[in-house]
């Protein structure tokens, strides 16, 4: 676990998630992503405090790369069009963003140092009143009342909203919970509760992979198209692999 | 200045770096004047004029060099000058559209306004729109006394009195679009600070 | 085809028009505009660009042409930029922020483009950091012709002044980013799909 990149500041998921391909200098792609999936799981823990529509779009991307993960750890799993879709556009997007990061170098290097200059005023002409027909009081006020409403304002989302979808504590303490109390469920089962969205889908199976991990619960699929079996191991005493 | 940028500079010709200021600077500027920014003699400096006349003149360029007591500026070519009257009085008919429309609005009801503020409000950069208000007499500028690098802007007597009125707090709704503006720009400013971040190349 | 003297005979003359046009005005006009004041085609106009862009280059003159959008303007030569630095009172901010930065190059590299595929590229909202930009004058948003509900974003021509090039295609891997950039995403069957996905939110 790298403690040096905690203190960057990322401009984004996609910056920080660069940012770990590139320690470990691999090519983007499904090894690379699978690769990091726990280390960025690890940093958006870390990260806290980000604004609430932000941290949407870095849990967004971290549920797909755990399923990237999975993938690679189960290759029975099965995805769907979409997630095999939302997969190839994760790669395409870091893909993207890398070259733009490797273009900003040289903005920032020509920025600024040989400027083409403009200028600095109109050429001395003389000044002539000469309204525009269409200048008058109500068009002036009709435009300033424009302006008003145009001005910007936070495009605000919900916070109860996405608190609900999008925690992934409540989510583990929800599985655990139930995992505990009935030993035996399948994640199919599970998702039910939480089918209005994909997210949710990938937000509990996130969690589960995240028990998995900490070693509170043991998976196993029977056939490829099987439902995903959940059962406690030995709870609260967790392993390491 | 990185020394590549510098050494080149250096090496542009005299008239070359003549031609730069007076076309930057679009005002009369005196031969000790050149010749102090460029760091040569007033001699160097009426050789290199006289050079980047002919040139102008060789080359059947659009613009030329002006002299009169002692001061140069940069116009354009006399055989083109019907070309630019008609342009200039074409400048003057045209319709500056919405964007003329909005930054007179914002200078008439929040004026005397810095024009890095009314591009704030405007959420867009309004150097080329001002000018053109400025042109047309329209609006007009003074000095800032809270900061001496920028200038304020604000509605002309005459413009005034084309609206049929005879202060600006007589336009519809003054005092509500007043506030309300206030009120945005106090709650972004404190937030983001955006305004300061616009500031830079405020040379208008 | 004419012969050849003729037509260069005219457009000789016609770069001259629009070197004094360009002087006079002081501020980006249209190719279109030019072509109306000129009475002449948008095609013509660009040959006499072209051609004046030449001529000053190779006379060594102090201003230069640069263009952006289809849009153009005169400034000063990039050779000279570090003596005109020394005259200018105004402190070019060149810090641009790590967004900015960012958010720029996308616009650059990639532009003209939406909001969505800003955002999109960038995995934030870029509201704030696009409007931003804007004020500072370094992009302009135009209408987006396959989308009437969204807009584009591009460079403005004092971006490409302030980067020291004439033209965006003179950014270094400029093409070869762009060609890269199209077979990432031809690569990656449907993307719009997921582009629209983004899509929500999409106001400014």
């Amino acid at each position: 676990m790298s403690f040096t990149i905690k203190t960057q500041v990322f401009e984004g998921p996609l910056d920080l998630l660069l940012s770990l391909v590139e320690k470990r200098k691999l090519f983007i792609n499904d090894i690379a992503l699978s690769k990091v999936a726990d280390d960025y799981v690890e940093h958006v823990k870390q990260l806290g405090h980000f604004p609430i529509e932000d941290s949407a779009n870095f849990i967004l991307i971290a549920s797909t790369l755990l399923l990237i993960k999975s993938k690679s750890l189960l290759p029975a799993l099965t995805l769907t069009e979409d997630e095999q879709q939302g997969i190839q556009d994760l790669e395409t997007r870091l893909k993207i963003y890398q070259r733009m990061k490797d273009m900003s170098v040289h903005v920032k290097r020509m920025y600024g140092e040989s400027v083409i200059y403009t200028p600095t005023q109109a050429r001395p002409a003389t000044v002539v009143f000469s309204p525009h027909p269409s200048m008058t009081s109500a068009s002036l006020l009709h435009a300033i009342r424009d302006i008003i409403r145009n001005l910007p304002k936070k495009e605000v989302i919900p916070k109860a909203v996405i608190r609900k979808v999008l925690n992934l504590e409540e989510v583990i303490v929800s599985l655990t919970e139930r995992v505990t109390a009935g030993l035996r469920m399948s994640f199919r089962e599970f998702t039910k509760a939480h089918k209005e969205e994909k997210v949710n889908v990938i937000v509990s199976f996130l969690a589960m992979l995240e028990l998995v991990k900490q070693g509170v619960i043991q998976v196993n699929q029977e056939g490829s198209f099987g439902d995903i079996h959940m059962e406690t191991g030995e709870v609260g005493v967790p392993r390491y692999t | 200045m990185n020394p590549i940028t510098a050494s080149t500079s250096v090496q542009a010709t005299l008239s070359a770096q003549i031609e730069a200021i007076l076309f930057w600077k679009a005002e009369p500027i005196s031969i000790k004047k050149l010749a102090s920014l460029c760091a040569t003699s007033e001699e160097k400096i009426r050789e290199a004029i006289a050079e980047l006349k002919a040139s102008l003149i060789t080359n059947n360029r659009g613009i030329t060099v002006i002299e009169a007591n002692d001061e140069v500026t940069l116009g354009t070519a006399t055989a083109l000058s019907g070309l630019i009257e008609q342009l200039t009085k074409d400048e003057l008919m045209r319709d500056l559209g919405k964007a003329g429309l909005e930054t007179l609005s914002i200078i008439i009801y929040q004026g005397p306004i810095t024009r890095a503020e009314v591009d704030y409000i405007r959420g867009v950069n309004s150097q080329f729109i001002i000018r053109n208000l400025l042109v047309r007499g329209l609006i007009e500028r003074r000095e800032n006394p809270k900061d001496q690098r920028s200038f304020l802007y604000a509605p002309t007597l005459e413009l005034i009195a084309h609206l049929g009125i005879t202060k600006v707090d007589e336009m519809p709704e003054y005092t509500t679009v007043r506030n309300e503006i206030t009120n945005f720009k106090t709650a972004t400013q404190d937030e983001t600070g955006a305004i300061d971040k616009s500031n830079e190349a405020q040379n208008n």
